[in-house]
């Protein structure tokens, strides 16, 4: 196992120094979409399905945005800053929101991810529909980390802080106490074993929503420009989708699934809906044929043998 | 903001409502007795406006006969979907819906590669607009709004009326019993999503003269439909009506007063409110 | 059918532009992107570019640099109007397909690809009405080949108001920063006017709208006897103009920087669509050339030529002219030489560079503009003596 | 284990639903460490009783004192900390969990959450969460039902679905135990083991309370019955004194 990590390591601290400049772009946006998938299945564990994750992603790179143009400040306090806010709004509606589950909780997520999109196009001042350009590279040791391969290592940072972040979260016993929550008589019995289910659950959401903020500042850095038409709901269903695919089975799952379908996507460039035709094939399959997502290939087909 | 504007402006919000109703009422239905938000609503909504533009306009079809052919369509789509996709998945919500998504992807996707980005025209079924107490409304409008209440008023008469609404509302309390009881769960489950997605198909083809024609149409229709049903309550017919209607005044007196996007938070901030106050939306049951 | 077709045939090119990726093989093609919204509402805009570049690269054929000949191919990236989508594009197209001259079209993306722009000095043909944010002289390797909002509200504008009695004017744009930044052009012309029009309002509306009820009770409330749609595509017009007319307007739509066809809005505005006013559209053929073109498309492509093909032909053309001229394909070399030569070969007629004064630089095209209006279903020349912008 | 039983205090506790009364002036008060009995006549208010000394509902009227102490402002996970534990007559798990999750769930409550400790992995950390494990692992020895530890716990047979409710409650070392009709879609007989089971176990840890329907099983292993009918208490003393007691002999004859 140890060897296995040691491997995933030096691969991804050293390949992109042998790769050309498109490569380590796609790494980059795998690394980002990977990390944004994580948050996802880290509610989706919980059987909580977030529609609306762009929503605290935009909230982290609209943090960013606005920290490093309008107030002229570093780039690192935005990133600093942009979990905050997002973790921030999670925890606010998860603890308005307690009550929700299934669907329910689903469609208020999504509600909050429209209204956050709609409130930047609304107000001029957060950009408006134009969105905020000319956003910095942040500097790191003076240098300004301009070139893919430096923000590359930049966004593996990130993605790492929050992956293990969330890895580790789920051993912990707040974490473990997190699998309670699934059905309502499986929450009452968690109430009456002293969980106390409704701050469980706005924490829970707060730390996934404080994650997607952080990828979000790297993100809108590299972008250098965030907009009200980068994360919509689409881009919501786009991470589920990853998380489907990938298998739910565990924390390889997400991981698995936004680095195959990404990579996938940046392949399938000259017509959008060729992207989206092909993801929602392959879900489709992977729902109906291999419930436990590509994770599980490997065993049914040593039980196919 | 004149009293003739508001007058005006209520109007177009209870036409526009009504329309909506039509759509989410299918998305209730079918949540109500396969328990599933049909994300692929939307796209049904936009294949039946595409169907009557295809076979009306583009094939020469006379409108009754496209009418029938896309409704009948829309009805096997239904029933097809339920069979190939909610059956085997039932009882596991998750997937249902990521299932949906998907199902709506292709749908959209497919169609912009077949019928391109070009929008399409549907001539007016019935040109011409009424005017009474300086409100105006179009012709076309009100003949779409009148079969949409038609329509509401039979599917009332249809759950509540004949052995298949009694049915429908067996499984929906409780469907253990209702199978006891020897009531054909498959056979109503298919049903109600053919009838789900007929409402949905009629509904855009009635838009379809009042508007223009994309493959991305069914998108922003899903959205009112989903905070609709949320706040009606997933489920619930009245509650349905009674939302869509409220939605479509928030909307059209919102976009009226503030502006569009003013109005969209408004309607969505409607939406969450529900949510935390009254989770099981006006109408539903908890 | 057709369009299926043609985008499994784009995709084709574009996987095999992937895989022949060793640059000695590639050197051999002259590749030009074309990164514009192939999908989604935009997507007629994207098409047009590809179908006007495609018959610029037949007419062009097998041209020579330093000894090298080469052969035209123009690759397809569907950004969907989405900023964050044409940054992928755009690293593709520069990184992996190594294509260093390209079609990027629509103001709204360009906040998030000029300082790869800046960086890369990918040589960008830019069709989109945004003003000084995008064409300026930070950035020598942006040519608009289109004419700007403000180029064409300041050439025709007064003249139209004048000529047809224009006194209240309303605004209903698109709902982004073209929409916000042409409001502020038009309102500052109206100013100039002197009494002579002025401006009553202003609404805008979101991308692929398709009710405008709200919006234009709201202005028509305010008595305007002409309403500017700005860039509003043709389809949203339409509506525009329809819903309008059904609630009882009666005046002029000016369309002031879009792209627009009349068949379309005559089809869905019928009666309504009369005292549409367009730019750009030309209500009979300017050139030989452009009915040639029209000809061809066509029969190429089995549909009407959409406005930003010409643009599009235009472009190409001259481009490789000027490439060809400086015998290179470094985009700086090539970008000075463009802006130091005119072109006799636009559909639209000669073509030079200008607005000088306006952008401090000579990137944005200037050729003979027309203005049409619909009347009885048709598009109409306007003939008015128009100023130019300096 | 460390937990003392705990004597248990119901105060004029009253409970309206809408208009409807549930309970009316309840009160008695079970010494710490026995083993009582709640029974009574469906809708006679025993599960609304036992939600409310739990947490689950708030009183209308009057309070839940658990050594003296007032505990009605708690919910049920406060109460639960205090030593309230409850099981569920539905036998109510977590499904996707297995056996031994289910008790290392309750365990855990117990242990401090220490969560950032955790996110750096301490030492300390690990340590405590071997305990946690081991210690589930003896409460499901306890019950004799660890050799199921690794099965999932909606996939388990009934009776010892039933039993892995109380090892849970158990496993929170509650110093008053709800069981509620833990002995329901049991046999007879499984019923009586059950029950031996739970006496054996629990007899001097902590104070119960069951609600239990065959009354063979109360007179059996109960030193005190008390009788709700419409939500008043209608008898409280030993089982012996049932038989005698008309009142209580026709509110259940009369109805079962």
């Amino acid at each position: 196992m140890n060897a296995a990590r040691l491997v995933v390591a030096l691969v991804l601290a050293l390949l992109p120094l042998l790769t050309p400049t498109y490569a380590q772009h796609v790494a980059i946006v795998v690394l980002i979409n990977a990390a944004y998938t994580v948050g996802v299945y880290f509610m989706l564990r919980m059987g909580y399905l977030t529609l609306g994750h762009a929503g605290y992603i935009a909230l982290g790179a609209y943090t960013a945005a606005l920290v490093s143009t309008r107030l002229g400040w570093s780039p690192w306090i935005g990133i600093a800053l942009a979990p905050l806010v997002a973790g921030a709004a999670g925890w606010g509606l998860g603890s308005l929101t307690m009550r929700l589950r299934g669907i329910y909780f689903s469609l208020s997520v999504f509600a909050f991810g429209e209204i956050v999109n709609a409130t930047f196009r609304a107000v001029p001042a957060l950009g408006g529909p134009a969105g905020v350009a000319g956003l910095p590279r942040p500097a790191f040791a003076g240098i300004a980390l301009e070139s893919h391969l430096a923000y590359y290592y930049l966004v593996l940072a990130a993605a790492l802080a929050c992956g293990t972040f969330l890895y580790r979260l789920q051993g912990t016993r707040f974490g473990f106490a997190l699998l309670t929550l699934r059905t309502a008589d499986e929450e009452r019995l968690a109430q009456s074993i002293g969980i106390d289910t409704p701050r469980y659950k706005a924490w829970a959401f707060a730390a996934c929503c404080a994650a997607a903020g952080l990828m979000g500042a790297v993100h809108a850095h590299y972008l250098r420009f965030v907009g009200p038409s980068i994360f919509t709901f689409l881009y919501s269903t786009d991470l589920v989708v990853f998380a489907m695919v990938g298998g739910l089975g565990s924390f390889a799952g997400p991981l698995i699934g936004a680095a195959v379908l990404t990579a996938l996507g940046e392949q399938l460039f000259s017509v959008g809906y060729y992207k989206s035709l092909v993801y929602a094939v392959i879900l489709i399959a992977i729902i109906l044929a291999l419930p436990g997502g590509l994770l599980s290939l490997p065993q049914r087909l040593r039980r196919a043998r | 903001m004149t009293a003739a504007l508001l007058a005006q402006g209520l109007v177009i919000g209870l036409v526009n409502g009504i329309l909506y109703v039509l759509v989410a009422l299918g998305l209730t239905l079918i949540y109500g007795i396969v328990h599933i938000v049909n994300f692929a609503h939307g796209e049904v909504y936009m294949l039946g406006a595409m169907g009557i533009y295809v076979l009306h306009v583009a094939a020469g079809w006379p409108l009754p006969l496209a009418m029938a052919a896309v409704l009948a369509a829309s009805w096997a789509a239904g029933v097809a979907v339920e069979r190939a996709f909610f059956r085997p998945l039932r009882g596991q919500w998750l997937q249902l819906v990521v299932a949906s998504v998907g199902i709506s992807l292709i749908a959209q996707s497919l169609s912009w590669v077949i019928f391109g980005a070009q929008e399409k025209y549907v001539p007016s079924y019935l040109p011409g607009v009424v005017q009474a107490f300086g409100v105006r409304i179009q012709l076309e409008r009100l003949l779409a709004a009148g079969v949409a209440l038609a329509l509401v008023a039979g599917l009332y008469a249809l759950v509540h009326r004949t052995r298949l609404g009694m049915a429908m509302r067996a499984i929906e309390e409780d469907e253990e019993t209702a199978r006891m009881l020897g009531v054909d769960s498959d056979r109503v489950a298919s049903t109600t999503v053919g009838l789900g997605f007929l409402l949905a198909a009629l509904g855009g083809a009635l838009v379809a003269p009042i508007y223009s024609i994309n493959p991305g149409m069914g998108l922003e229709t899903i959205l009112m439909s989903f905070i609709i049903v949320i706040i009606g309550g997933l489920g619930s017919i009245t509650g349905t009506v009674l939302a869509g209607l409220l939605i479509g005044i928030l909307q059209s007196i919102g976009a009226l007063a503030f502006g569009a996007e003013a109005a969209t938070i408004l309607v969505f901030g409607a939406m969450i409110v529900v949510l935390i106050l009254r989770p099981q939306g006006l109408m539903g049951r908890a | 059918m057709r369009r299926l077709l043609l985008t499994a045939g784009m995709v084709l090119t574009t996987s095999l532009g992937v895989l022949t990726a060793p640059p000695a093989l590639a050197q051999k093609i002259f590749k030009i992107g074309n990164l514009s919204p192939l999908s989604g509402p935009g997507a007629a805009f994207g098409i047009g570019i590809q179908h006007g570049a495609e018959m610029a690269a037949e007419d062009i054929g097998v041209f020579q640099v330093a000894g090298e000949r080469y052969k035209i191919e123009v690759l397809p990236y569907d950004t969907v109007y989405d900023p964050a989508k044409t940054v992928a594009a755009l690293n593709r197209a520069l990184y992996s397909d190594d294509i260093k001259y390209g079609f990027i079209l629509g103001a709204g993306v360009h906040g998030a690809i000029l300082p790869i722009i800046r960086q890369s000095r990918f040589f960008d043909m830019f069709l989109g009405a945004a003003g000084k944010s995008v064409t300026n002289a930070e950035n020598p390797t942006v040519f608009r080949f289109m004419a700007s909002s403000d180029q064409l509200y300041s050439t025709f504008t007064a003249a139209l108001y004048q000529k047809l009695g224009v006194k209240r004017v309303a605004f209903l744009g698109p709902n982004d920063d073209l929409g916000k930044s042409d409001v502020r052009t038009l309102r500052e012309l109206i100013g100039t006017l002197k009494g002579q029009a002025e401006f009553v309002g202003e609404d805008y509306f979101e991308r692929g709208a398709k009710d405008f009820g709200a919006p234009l009770l709201r202005l028509l409330a305010l008595k305007p006897d002409a309403i500017d749609t700005d860039a509003a595509p043709t389809g949203t017009v339409a509506l525009i103009a329809k819903q309008a007319r059904e609630l009882g307007y009666e005046g002029y739509f000016f369309s002031s920087t879009a792209v627009l066809e009349a068949k379309p809005i005559v089809d869905i505005a019928g009666k309504g669509a009369d005292k549409v006013i367009a730019y750009r559209v030309w209500s009979k053929p300017p050139t030989p050339l452009y009915e040639q073109l029209a000809e061809r498309h066509q029969k190429k492509y089995g549909e009407p030529a959409l406005g930003t093909v010409w643009e599009a032909y235009g472009a190409t053309r001259w481009v490789v002219e000027a490439i060809q001229k400086a015998g290179t394909f470094d985009t700086i070399k090539v970008a000075d030489t463009l802006a130091a030569s005119s072109f006799a070969g636009h559909p639209f007629g000669p073509a030079s560079w200008g607005a000088e004064k306006t952008y401090g630089a000579r990137r944005q095209i200037q050729t003979p503009l027309p203005a049409s209006i619909i009347r009885d279903g048709k598009w109409e020349p306007l003939d008015v003596r128009v100023g130019t912008m300096e | 284990m460390p937990a003392s039983p705990a004597q248990l205090e119901v105060r004029g506790i009253g409970k309206l639903f809408g208009g409807l009364s549930a309970l009316e002036e309840v009160s008695f008060t079970a010494p710490a460490g026995r083993l009582l009995g709640l029974i009574g006549p469906n809708g006679a208010g025993k599960s609304t009783l036992f939600n409310i000394i739990a947490g689950a509902f708030r009183p209308s009227r009057g309070a839940v004192l658990l050594d003296g102490r007032d505990v009605t402002p708690l919910g049920s996970a406060g109460r639960a900390r205090m030593g309230i534990g409850r099981t569920f007559q539905l036998a109510t798990l977590f499904h996707e969990l297995s056996a031994m999750q289910n008790v290392l769930q309750a365990v855990l409550c117990r242990a401090p959450r220490r969560t950032l400790a955790g996110l750096l992995q301490s030492e300390a950390y690990r340590r405590e969460q071997q305990a946690c494990e081991a210690r589930a692992r003896q409460v499901l020895e306890t019950l004799d039902i660890d050799a199921y530890w690794n099965q999932r716990a909606g996939g388990l047979p009934l009776g010892v679905r039933k039993l892995l409710t109380v090892a849970v409650a158990l496993a929170t070392e509650p110093r008053l135990l709800l069981l509620d009709e833990p002995a329901a879609g049991l046999s007879e007989e499984e019923g009586r083991r059950l029950m031996a089971r739970i006496d054996a176990t629990l007899r001097g840890r902590c104070t119960v309370i069951v609600v239990e329907h065959h009354l063979k099983l109360i007179q059996r292993f109960c030193e005190q019955v008390i009788v709700l009918e419409f939500g008043r208490v209608i008898y409280d003393g030993p089982p012996a004194g049932l038989k005698g007691n008309t009142r209580v002999v026709d509110a259940y004859l009369g109805h079962d």
